[in-house]
């Protein structure tokens, strides 16, 4: 049997990296990239505490639902944006795009 | 559990009972058959697919007024093992530029994404791959990954209209997910789960005379999602040569060919599970399993065959009327249809059974009429804007 | 050491291997690819969790939405197919380091956690799927933020519409 | 009609007259002076009606004509107010009516209506006269109509209202309107020809000295209405125990009952309006007013007025003996004192001024030693001859001006009698009536009122052997008859000393007619007081006066039993006067050549220096130095430049050390550096770069993070 701790270390070590990812890229659209890798390592722990605790209480599972949804839309919009960015600005990368208001 | 009852699981147990014998542990040995398992079903699958090459251009020839291959062995039989050497023979070309680990991967996966829908389908009432309880939304799944195959081969190619063919497949398929799943959503109220051996097992009644409006959706966007028929935009030779999969050659376009057809039929087979009945047919399949798998592939080949029914008989859509008649008539349809069953399901589910069957009946016509008289005003709207417009166009240009 | 374990250890290597690789790729297509196998690791281990409807809508949703739209979105933002230059900015050091400080400090919160040694309880009977289906609508469970959420995905979509649909008009002109 | 409504509209006329004619008939000189003459006129008739009721009713005394009315509201009670018409009452009534009627006539005459207008007559001064050209085409200059002849009629009815209202007033408070309102009147009308700087400075003098008596007066009233509760005559006096108690409760002032000190601050109001000792200045300079004026307000009425208040309070005044000899001291004093400056004087009106006060010196002084009935008589006899005197003097000066605007010579005063002389030729009627009026002032013996009147104070005096004042009075009495015969010589005897008294013309008969009227009663009410026990003419006719007047007073006063001391002194003090003053006189020609013309009589014993030295000069010290300088600029204006001048230092202070050095520097400049260097600094943390502030925020996480840890799990 796996032990729970097995999957809060995975998806700690999967935050992190999702969290260099964000820091370092230079890409806005890889941003979004690690952003989603942090969202999937908050699902892992979700599944991971509903499975190891109460089954019964839907809570860990529904939590992760919502966690789609507001990622869905999260991408969404955030590549709406950098989409539009990149028409006005001809640039994607995060250090170019620093202008405080356009 | 006789021989006679229940053959693929004896035959299970005693290979299992084999490869412990052999030393294995048993969640091992458990594991080995169930791998054992899954490559018959795919092999039997795969020589099924040969002959749909087969069925696919008798009956395209007979609809053309035309006898079709019959000069490679008997009725042609031998025609597809022709096609599938010549695809060997042919020279494999690779694109230069192209990406290679995800060029070569993009057919494997589009193949793979068919597979995997057999894994749900149940054949009989004891022989399944496996009963999973969100079968529903695996089936959306394992459409999401042929999506992902036509990404891959779209921009690995390294060619502007593969990619372009790519988007508009994607677009398209993306756009037809949302009614499927609607109209899949529809069994799952009738039959109150998922997983679609209780939705065979609930259906008395045939879903198709329950929701018929709910089988022509289903049966419209799975054309939609094959790509093919009145929605085969992308790879049409009048539009942009051949779609996403124009670099490809060989047997790689093979796959291509093969899991095109194999999808088409498996979604006739989903037709027949989903809304007439799966392997049921008023008692016959008690007789013996194989009874049962007979019926389900006789039901799939129907639905099989009135799929190329469509596609060698309804012209071609143009993409953006495809795309609006989805977004602004079948979606919003689709939910209405989704809202009414649900009320009707659980308004009529105390009456007896004919009652329960008329009402939910009729109450798909009446709603099919409804969004035929809204799409008929809007028309006439329409057309009499644009009369004005000409008639004013006119008066202008006589003075 | 049982199937469960081996698989789950598989499938960890599968997710670090391709999570390091979407931080660390130049091409970003490949970022996004290596994001799906990701996505597709995760979702075995939801199986592996027998939380089957996560699993997939997993791949309903992450597979077939977010990473096609991804891969949308670095098509259309990219001048020549290849990225050139270095993908990581000045920083990344200190980003990294950063980094390993945050899962330093989660492991040490794990290392005193009392749950971190529980084992996982029986499933057998229990159709989750429906328990789920009840906890989403049911009043006086989730049925607030189910609403909510539906509220805000529609906010996203006209959000995203109405960004887009500007720059098209103006691209029209 | 009932009496008593009568006697409420006797005042009435008068101002009616008034008001008509200061609001509408102001620009018609005919119909301002019908309206005044008429108003008069009534009022005349309604007084004679009345004082014929009043004869005929027997013991007047007891039960008069009384009616009154509410007029303030004093909590419960109401304070009444109304009119009384008892023997003393009726008796002035008389001599008020006939007098005021009278000169309403003369002014007519004396303002030249009908003459033509002035050439350069301006309002405000006496006309000069306007150039006409007869029939026969040369031109001659004839006297001019007064400006603001209207105006002048109003004033009298106003002050004819005041008299009326004093006489017939039954209480003290009507009483004082009246008074006030013939003060005012006076100063108006002496301030007539507002034009001359003399006559403002008159009226002012007038109004200011009058006013001084009225304070006094108007305490003594308070002062009763507070003991007493009430001011009506009769309540009082007819309340036995009430005057007891005045007149045994003692006062801390002087020692006086008091009764005394109420009658004697009643008695200042009467020294300030009779114009005795110490406030007679103002009568003199009174004569700058027209001759009318003169003679009603400063002859006959309204310095009578005093005498009228005393005799009204004579009962309150006989409790108090002390308060009963100043008064007799006063008057004597101002007897002598005044006849010695007539003596002195040239103008014609300044010497009958003097007269006047002397004259009312007699009557306050009889009041004094208790001759209540003398008294009486002196004031209603001399009203009548001094009326006369005065208008005579005003024809005769008319005359002169005739004389003046003959030669054209204007600079010869038509008023000094050293330019008269001579003008019982140019004048006849003027100087027979003048000559009656001056015998009935010195007292000719028999004929004339003022013999009998004067011979009663002197009987009086030496009856109740008050031989001080007897002795003062037969002085006085000297010398009013010596001004008077030297008066009469100098204007009418010898022969004309100027050019203008040749061309003197008699006045007409709008002037002339009075002072034959007034010349009548100064001889025949003399008779109607004859003493009984008088040697020859005693019994004739019954002493009417004595015994009507008498019986005002609760307790009517016994005649004094006739002696033949007082009766020598007074014809030996009028004849002898009399032939002196003609002796002296006879041919005197140049004011150089009177022996009298000592300085210190001609100015008037320096009392107007000595006020104006003792209390003009300090007032306007006080004013001008002590308050305006020393005060107003001193202390207070030091006060606020001190107090500027602190503000500026404190405001300079403040400025420097608290707002410049601590507001600005610190807390304003001080914030604004602070801000801006903060900015400066935190300035680059804000690079715009999204991941820095991912960083950034991780980093706080971490740290926080750690430290909660740190202390909510390990403490």
């Amino acid at each position: 049997m796996i032990p729970l701790s097995w999957y809060l270390v995975l998806s700690a070590l999967l935050f992190s990296i999702g969290l260099f990812g964000v820091l370092a890229r230079r890409n806005a659209v890889a941003i979004l990239l690690g952003i989603e890798l942090m969202l999937n390592a908050v699902n892992i722990n979700l599944a991971s505490f509903w499975r190891y605790g109460n089954t019964a209480q839907m809570g860990g599972q529904v939590f992760a639902i919502i966690v789609f949804a507001v990622a869905a839309a999260e991408v969404a919009v955030g590549l709406a944006l950098i989409i539009s960015v990149y028409r006005r600005r001809k640039t994607v990368l995060a250090e170019e795009i620093d202008l405080m208001k356009w | 559990m006789n021989f006679w009852k229940d053959p693929i699981n004896v035959a299970a147990d005693w290979l299992k009972n084999v490869f412990t014998g052999w030393g294995l542990t048993d969640p091992y040995a458990t594991a080995l058959v169930y791998l054992l398992g899954a490559f018959t079903m795919v092999a039997l699958v795969m020589l099924l697919d040969v002959f749909l090459v087969w069925i696919e251009r008798k009956v395209v020839a007979r609809f053309q007024d035309r006898v079709g291959p019959n000069r490679v062995g008997p009725f042609g039989l031998i025609q597809p093992f022709a096609d599938i050497i010549k695809l060997l023979i042919k020279e494999d070309i690779t694109p230069a530029g192209a990406d290679k680990v995800v060029y070569n991967l993009a057919p494997v996966l589009s193949l793979a994404s068919v597979l995997l829908l057999w894994a749900i389908l149940p054949l009989s009432a004891l022989v399944y791959g496996v009963d999973l309880n969100v079968a529903v939304l695996y089936l959306v799944a394992a459409g999401a990954l042929g999506t992902l195959a036509v990404i891959m081969a779209g921009w690995s190619s390294n060619n502007k209209y593969a990619l372009l063919g790519a988007f508009r497949t994607v677009a398209q398929m993306i756009s037809f997910e949302i009614p499927m799943v609607v109209a899949l959503l529809i069994p799952t109220i009738l039959s109150g789960s998922m997983s679609l051996k209780t939705v065979v097992e609930r259906q008395d009644i045939w879903y198709v005379i329950l929701a018929p409006l709910g089988f022509i959706i289903f049966l419209i966007s799975a054309i939609a999602e094959l790509g093919r028929a009145p929605f085969d935009l992308n790879e049409a030779e009048s539009e942009i040569v051949a779609g996403f999969h124009i670099e490809y050659s060989g047997m790689k376009f093979g796959l291509f060919y093969a899991g095109e057809l194999l999808h088409a039929f498996t979604f006739g087979g989903f037709m027949a599970v989903l809304f007439f009945g799966g392997y049921r047919f008023f008692g016959l399949e008690q007789i013996h399993p194989l009874v049962a798998v007979f019926i389900l592939m006789i039901k799939a080949l129907l639905g099989y065959w009135v799929i190329m029914w469509i596609k060698y008989t309804v012209p071609r859509i143009r993409i953006d009327h495809m795309l609006a008649f989805n977004w602004k008539f079948l979606t919003p349809m689709a939910f209405a249809l989704l809202v009414v069953t649900a009320v009707m399901h659980k308004l009529l589910s105390g009456t007896q059974p004919w009652v329960y069957a008329l009402g939910m009946f009729l109450s798909n016509v009446v709603l099919l009429l409804a969004a035929l008289e809204i799409l008929r005003t809007s028309a006439r709207n329409q057309r009499r804007q644009e009369e004005a417009a000409l008639s004013a166009i006119a008066q202008t240009s006589s003075h | 050491m049982d199937a469960s374990q081996i698989i789950f250890g598989l499938t960890a290597l599968l997710i670090i291997f391709s999570a390091l690789r979407v931080v660390t790729t130049r091409n970003m297509v490949h970022a996004a690819l290596w994001l799906i196998v990701t996505l597709f690791g995760v979702t075995v281990l939801y199986a592996l969790l027998q939380a089957n409807f996560l699993a997939v809508v997993q791949v309903v949703v992450y597979v077939g939405a977010i990473a096609i739209l991804f891969i949308f979105a670095i098509m259309l933002t990219r001048r020549e197919i290849r990225d050139s230059g270095p993908q990581l900015n000045r920083g990344w050091l200190l980003a990294a380091f950063i980094s390993l400080a945050v899962f330093g400090s989660l492991l040490a919160l794990l290392y005193n956690a009392p749950v971190a040694g529980r084992l996982a309880g029986s499933l057998t009977g229990e159709d989750t799927l429906m328990a789920l289906g009840q906890a989403l609508v049911s009043p006086d469970a989730y049925v607030l933020p189910f609403e909510v959420a539906s509220v805000l995905l529609l906010a996203a979509l006209i959000g995203a519409v109405y960004v887009a649909l500007n720059k098209k008009q103006e691209s029209d002109q | 009609m009932a009496t008593e409504t009568l006697i409420w509209l006797i005042p009435l006329p008068p101002v009616l007259a008034f008001f008509l004619i200061v609001l509408f008939t102001n620009k018609n000189k005919a119909l301002s002076h019908m309206l005044g003459v008429g108003a008069a006129g009534l009022s005349w008739l309604a007084s004679m009606v009345v004082f014929v009721r009043a004869l005929s009713v027997k013991h007047l005394g007891e039960h008069p004509f009384h009616a009154s009315i509410n007029w303030l509201p004093t909590g419960e009670t109401w304070f009444k107010i109304g009119v009384l018409i008892d023997p003393l009452g009726a008796a002035v009534l008389f001599f008020v009516a006939w007098t005021i009627f009278m000169i309403f006539l003369y002014s007519v005459g004396y303002h030249n209506f009908g003459q033509p207008k002035g050439d350069h007559d301006r309002p405000g001064l006496p006309p000069h006269g306007a150039t006409v050209t007869d029939a026969h085409g040369h031109k001659h200059t004839v006297p001019s109509v007064e400006p603001m002849y209207s105006r002048f009629f109003a004033f009298l009815g106003l002050f004819a209202f005041g008299m009326y209202t004093l006489v017939v007033s039954d209480n003290l408070l009507t009483l004082f309107v009246g008074w006030e309102i013939m003060g005012l009147c006076s100063y108006l009308l002496i301030g007539f020809w507002y034009g001359k700087p003399s006559a403002r400075n008159a009226a002012i003098k007038a109004f200011m000295t009058t006013r001084i008596g009225d304070v006094f007066m108007l305490l003594g009233i308070a002062f009763l209405y507070s003991v007493t509760g009430t001011l009506s005559f009769r309540e009082i006096f007819t309340n036995e125990e009430l005057m007891h108690a005045l007149g045994t409760t003692a006062t801390p002032v002087l020692g006086l009952s008091v009764a005394g000190l109420i009658s004697l601050l009643l008695f200042i109001g009467t020294i300030g309006k009779s114009a005795q000792w110490p406030l007679h200045v103002w009568l003199p300079d009174a004569m700058e007013g027209p001759t009318p004026v003169s003679a009603m307000i400063h002859a006959a009425t309204m310095v009578s007025a005093g005498v009228y208040a005393v005799l009204r309070m004579f009962p309150l005044l006989s409790l108090d003996p002390a308060t009963m000899s100043i008064v007799a001291f006063i008057g004597a004093f101002t007897a002598l004192f005044a006849a010695t400056i007539a003596v002195a004087q040239n103008d014609i009106k300044r010497v009958l001024a003097y007269s006047t006060i002397s004259q009312l010196g007699f009557m306050i002084a009889a009041l004094g030693i208790g001759a209540y009935v003398a008294a009486a008589f002196h004031l209603i006899t001399h009203a009548f001859f001094k009326a006369l005197l005065f208008l005579g003097s005003g024809s005769v000066i008319h005359g002169m001006e005739h004389g003046v605007l003959h030669t054209g010579n204007h600079h010869v005063d038509p008023q000094d009698m050293f330019n008269m002389g001579g003008l019982r030729k140019k004048m006849p009627i003027t100087f027979w009536t003048f000559l009656i009026g001056g015998f009935a002032l010195s007292g000719f013996p028999v004929i004339t009122a003022g013999f009998w009147s004067k011979d009663e104070i002197l009987a009086d005096a030496w009856a109740h052997h008050h031989y001080a004042v007897f002795i003062t009075l037969a002085v006085a009495a000297f010398l009013t008859a010596f001004y008077t015969m030297r008066q009469i010589t100098l204007t009418f005897l010898g022969e004309p000393r100027t050019e203008e008294a040749k061309h003197a013309q008699e006045t007409p008969w709008t002037m002339t007619a009075p002072l034959v009227v007034l010349a009548f009663f100064a001889v025949t009410y003399g008779w109607v007081g004859i003493p009984e026990h008088f040697p020859v003419l005693g019994g004739l006719v019954p002493n009417w006066f004595h015994d009507f007047v008498g019986h005002t007073l609760e307790h009517p006063p016994k005649a004094p039993e006739f002696n033949w001391v007082p009766l020598l002194t007074s014809l030996g003090v009028a004849l002898g006067g009399l032939f002196f003053g003609w002796l002296a006189y006879r041919n005197v020609k140049a004011p150089a050549e009177d022996k009298l013309q000592i300085s210190v009589l001609k100015n008037k014993w320096y009392f107007d220096e000595a006020y104006d030295f003792l209390f003009v000069k300090p007032a306007y010290w006080i004013a001008e130095t002590f308050v305006y300088k020393w005060m107003d600029k001193g202390v207070l204006d030091g006060i606020l430049h001190f107090i500027a001048y602190i503000t500026g230092v404190i405001g300079a202070a403040i400025r420097h050390y608290i707002d410049l050095l601590v507001i600005n520097e610190t807390i304003g400049d001080g914030t604004a550096n602070t801000v801006k260097w903060m900015g400066f600094n935190l300035r680059p943390i804000q690079t715009g770069r999204i991941q820095q502030y991912m960083l950034a925020s991780f980093v706080v996480l971490i740290v926080v993070g750690a430290v909660l840890y740190y202390f909510l799990v390990m403490a």
